[in-house]
């Protein structure tokens, strides 16, 4: 039994403490409750903790990708800047439109926020740091997400707000057309290691020491893609997009509403980071440093180093339209999903039955799996017309005759 | 005490009576869709009750009646929906009430 | 049996994000397709065309460079044109090049928040606009350099510019001139070639070459539309005859090739301004006046005012925006009888429901920002 | 099912689906009436829980509380019209009448009769279990359920639509 005081998993300290309550006599469900209890607290606080500071790191990352400063007024370096957003949050008042439906408008934030935090129950933080160790872990995570789409309908209807409903009607129509993506993508995943429990995940990625994005290359760029949809940031931004309609399911919302669904987003972002973190890179191992660096470190230093993409992404990207965006999700990355799970299941049944040998399989799959990623990407997008003339980027001509005209292929209205 | 088949039974009978209820009284066409969900809810509780404490050689195999069930009634009511969108169109209203002939 | 829906009217009103000033579009919809666009102006009228009739000649320049704030120096320059042609002054060599250099470099700085301001249409966080305002604020220190000002610059004189530009202005320049093409290259790799900026803009808003010349489009949307037509090489003025460059044309005339020919058009300022650097000759920067065009006004010893002899003068030039013109009858008194603006985004935007009937929302939020309007020039 | 966990957890998530169920039939607007609906439909994947179900409750999840409420939502908005109460029509008591007779006899006969009850604790791995069950013993109604699904997506998209030829009334 390792002491407790060795932080390499936090585990040991409540493991400790829960004896300490056995010790006292308490009877024996009471030491099964203090864990629960803890886990749910240690889990909330480190949300609200780290999506406060990625508030601060966005704006200031995006800021430096914009060549300015960010925040820097309150508080040494603005790192005070967040808490001020929430304090002013708390403080504004919430207002009701009139004749919104006041209970379905109260309970909008509350819903969008729920799946966001239970999410992270079934996700290993560390060794034995896992809330609910649900062997159907996998399932359960799309399954949450899958309310959040009842939970922004709510909140648009209730508002009675044109914009806000445009708006909670483009969400849902994004959200579920990605969400058959995201299950196909994570399909791959259980394929492979042929359970959903996210610990045998894990624990198959450290026996056959190979991180599954190398195997999956098609399935981490569905799931990025799914993921950035889910949490609506850019360039999937739809919902509040300001350029259009001003600030899509959440424009009637304002104080501490507005703030759930604020740090809403932030924790469907680090939600899908930490999915896309435990079934395609590893989760808390990094090929045997788990045994000095503790395992949460590793983890949650992945986490936010995935998560730093979906800021580039926002700080570069411009947005997709609606339509465009509909028809990427079911014609273009639906098929390629497919196939994915087409090309995964042939390999595992070849794998299992032929009876070869990991060490051969392993680099053998992650090739084919890499080739047929970049060849499905290339070979369906020049399929749908992508690189036609119309698509395809152009400079201007140059001339010296005033007057000519030039007339080029008449580009149709899409 | 302890909760046994007898509980997880009463418990889906309930379920199944709210569910004819609202099927049979409510006048919208989505009111009565929604009685019918329950329904399909009720009996899916007794499977997986029976096949929890029923003895029996494989007893998963009351989960995968579940799954059919689950399937079945998620086809039925996309049906019944779209059914609803286009009632609502020819006729104006979706209130059960009012549709009482088989052509018009 | 259709579906029944009651067209749902949406206002981009004039307190909008993205409408470049307070210019409302109201958008009728039929679900996300727009079925009918109908613009509301005029939320900016400052009705500067009959103030300007109360004051004289020399007075009115600061008019002009508050209709188009953006690219102020061009409207200094139409302006104080159409008197120099009324009057029938004679502007010097080294005005002349002034003019020319001047009038690019705002060019080019008002190009840079052109395409800025479109890329933050098309839903990119602001990145672009911060870099492009980064390069427009240098061309804003010269300006500063050269005449005090960053914005309302007025710097040009009837007969000339107000004073000559200092002698560190010309290194400068020369060190701008090094630095700038590097930028716009960046622009080109940042956004020419991005997947998503060319899906949300080829085949949008679409104008073929009759429909713009119908529509008397004039500017980077009528060259976009294929039409090779520039004012500066059309009807060359200042300094244009001796300095040559291209004129950038699309061919498809939709948003993506009005973008894509501003970009072509900011390296071709780059070009004029280097020739204008080397090619700079000395001498007087303002024309001496005499005879009838200048005469004391009210008492012999009060202030002189130009005093143009009867009649009417249109001068015209290539703004960023397009062919801006200055209308100006005289009746012999300080004072001009009638100034007019023909103001090039005015007439820009008469296109505007034709591109953006049958498209989308996110479209015509998209096309508005390529038409590149100036409110202020707009409503005058 | 004997420890004290499972036990309270019966009783609450029991208690919890009756009332929202009931709520349901008794609660004005329609769309209050959806929510309450899909608590009802989390209390019974709280039950399958309690009964070792795991599977099956992600499933019941995902489907209703996910998908089929998301539908029912949309058929009451895109049926602004339809009277949004969620009122009874004249078959109100013979309604609750007969729920109620069948109410009763079902439970009387789970009551009455002895069941056999096995003394097999909880499963621990439903999920492979099921996915064997589903591909071996009954692989046929596997693929005519997906063959339901595919028509009945198909059915759904061609009544709905718009420019479809129907004939008017």
């Amino acid at each position: 039994m390792t002491e407790w005081y060795d932080f390499r998993d936090i585990g040991n300290a409540v493991g400790a403490l829960l004896d300490q309550i056995r010790d006292w006599g308490a009877p024996d469900w009471v030491p099964y409750v203090a864990a629960t209890l803890i886990g749910i607290v240690g889990i909330l606080l480190w949300a609200v903790l780290s999506v406060l500071a990625f508030i601060w790191i966005e704006r200031r990352v995006v800021g430096l990708m914009q060549n300015r400063i960010g925040p820097n007024r309150v508080g040494p370096q603005g790192l005070l800047q967040p808490v001020a957003d929430a304090i002013k949050l708390l403080l504004k008042e919430a207002i009701t439109t009139t004749n919104a439906d006041r209970y379905m408008f109260w309970l909008g934030p509350i819903l969008v926020f729920i799946p966001t935090i239970v999410v992270f129950a079934p996700i290993p933080f560390g060794e034995e740091m896992v809330l609910a160790d649900l062997n159907v872990g996998v399932l359960f995570l799309i399954a949450i997400a899958s309310i959040n789409t009842l939970a922004v309908f709510i909140a648009g209807w209730s508002s009675n707000n044109k914009y806000a409903l445009l708006g909670a009607m483009r969400t849902i129509a994004m959200l579920i057309s990605y969400e058959i993506i995201q299950v196909l993508a994570l399909l791959g995943v259980v394929l492979f290691v042929g359970s959903m429990r996210l610990g045998d995940i894990i624990g198959w990625q450290l026996d056959h020491d190979v991180w599954l994005i190398v195997l999956q290359p098609v399935a981490v760029l569905c799931y990025i893609i799914a993921g950035a949809v889910e949490m609506n940031r850019s360039p999937m931004d739809i919902a509040e997009a300001e350029s259009e309609i001003v600030a899509g399911y959440h424009t009637e919302y304002g104080g501490i509403k507005f703030g759930f669904f604020y740090q809403a987003e932030y924790l469907a972002g680090f939600a899908i980071t930490a999915v896309v973190v435990t079934l395609y890179l590893g989760g808390y191992t990094l090929f045997g440093l788990e045994q000095w660096v503790p395992g949460w470190l590793i983890f949650l230093g992945k986490l936010y180093g995935f998560f730093f993409t979906y800021i580039w992404f926002r700080g570069t990207l411009p947005r997709l339209r609606i339509d465009q965006l509909m028809a990427f999700a079911w014609k273009f990355l639906l098929p390629i999903s497919i196939l994915n799970v087409l090309l995964v299941g042939s390999e595992v049944l070849l794998w299992k039955e032929a009876g070869l040998e990991s060490q051969l399989a392993i680099p053998l799959f992650a090739v084919i799996n890499g080739a047929f990623a970049v060849a499905v990407v290339v070979g369906w997008a020049t399929a749908l017309g992508h690189s036609a003339p119309r698509h395809t980027a152009h400079r201007a001509i140059l001339t010296q005759e005033v007057g000519a005209i030039f007339y080029g292929e008449a580009a149709p209205r899409p | 005490m302890s909760v046994g088949l007898e509980h997880y039974l009463v418990v889906g009978a309930v379920l199944f009576a709210v569910g004819l209820y609202l099927a049979l009284a409510k006048r919208n066409f989505v009111g009565v869709l929604m009685g019918i969900e329950l329904m399909f809810n009720a009996v899916n509780l007794t499977f997986v009750s029976f096949s929890r404490f029923a003895e029996s050689p494989n007893p998963l195999d009351g989960h995968v009646f579940v799954i059919f069930v689950i399937t079945v009634s998620a086809a039925e009511a996309a049906t019944a929906l779209a059914l609803a969108v286009l009632l609502y169109r020819v006729k104006d209203t979706i209130s059960v009430d009012e549709i009482d002939m088989l052509r018009w | 049996m259709t579906l029944q829906t009651e067209p749902f009217v949406v206002n981009i009103g004039p307190q909008h994000p993205s409408t470049h000033g307070v210019f409302r579009l109201r958008l009728t919809l039929d679900g996300e397709r727009i079925v009918d666009a109908d613009m509301v102006m005029g939320y900016l009228h400052r009705s500067m065309e009959k103030l300007a009739e109360e004051r004289t000649y020399t007075q009115n320049i600061p008019f002009t460079d508050r209709t188009d704030y953006i690219a102020a120096m061009t409207g200094n320059l139409a302006y104080v044109m159409a008197v120099e042609k009324l009057c029938g002054i004679e502007v010097p060599d080294r005005a002349l090049w002034l003019r020319t250099m001047m009038a690019e470099l705002q060019r080019f700085a008002s190009h840079c928040i052109a395409i800025g301001i479109f890329a933050n249409d098309c839903g990119a966080w602001q990145t672009p606009v911060m870099h492009m305002f980064r390069d427009r604020e240098k061309i804003l220190d010269l300006f500063e350099m050269a005449c005090g000002a960053r914005l309302t610059l007025n710097y040009m004189r009837i007969g000339g510019v107000s004073r000559d530009i200092p002698p560190e202005f010309i290194p400068a320049v020369r060190k701008l001139l090094k630095d700038l093409p590097k930028r716009v290259d960046e622009y080109e790799d940042l956004l020419l070639s991005n997947e998503i900026i060319v899906a949300r803009s080829r085949g949008v808003g679409a104008l073929t070459p009759e429909q713009a010349i119908a529509h008397s489009v004039s500017g980077p949307m009528l060259r976009a539309s294929g039409v090779a037509w520039d004012v500066r090489t059309a009807d060359p003025y200042a300094a244009y005859g001796k300095v040559d460059f291209d004129i950038a044309v699309g061919t498809n005339g939709d948003v993506y090739d009005r973008f894509v020919v501003r970009l072509a058009e900011m390296r071709q300022s780059l070009r004029i301004v280097e020739q204008c650097v080397e090619m700079m000759p000395a001498g007087p920067v303002h024309a001496a006046f005499a005879g009838a065009s200048v005469q004391p006004i009210g008492n012999p010893v009060g202030p002189l005012a130009i005093r143009p002899p009867e009649g009417e003068a249109y001068a015209r030039i290539e703004s960023p925006r397009g062919e801006l013109g200055f209308y100006i009858v005289s009746d012999g008194s300080p004072a001009p009888f009638r100034f007019h603006i023909r103001s090039p985004s005015f007439i820009n935007l008469t296109p505007l429901k034709l591109m953006s009937v049958g498209g989308t929302v996110a479209d015509a939020i998209v096309i508005l920002g390529s038409v590149d309007i100036v409110v202020g020039e707009v409503d005058r | 099912m004997d420890d004290a966990g499972t036990v309270i957890a019966f009783w609450v998530l029991s208690a919890a689906t009756i009332s929202s169920a009931a709520a349901t039939a008794a609660v004005r607007n329609l769309i209050h009436a959806v929510v309450l609906l899909v608590v009802s439909f989390m209390g019974v994947a709280g039950l399958y829980i309690t009964l070792s179900a795991d599977f099956v409750a992600v499933t019941q999840i995902l489907i209703y509380a996910g998908a089929i409420s998301v539908l029912m939502v949309f058929a009451i908005v895109l049926t602004p019209r339809g009277e949004r109460g969620n009122a009874e029509g004249f078959l109100r008591l013979p309604a609750l009448l007969l729920a109620g007779l069948v109410a009763v006899t079902l439970i009387f006969v789970a009551v009455d009769t002895e069941w056999v009850i096995s003394d097999r604790p909880g499963f621990q791995e439903t999920a492979s279990v099921i996915g064997e069950a589903l591909l071996d013993r009954y692989v046929l109604p596997f693929e005519i359920a997906s063959v339901l699904l595919l028509v009945a997506m198909l059915g759904a998209i061609v009544l709905v639509r718009p420019d479809s030829a129907m004939e008017d009334e």
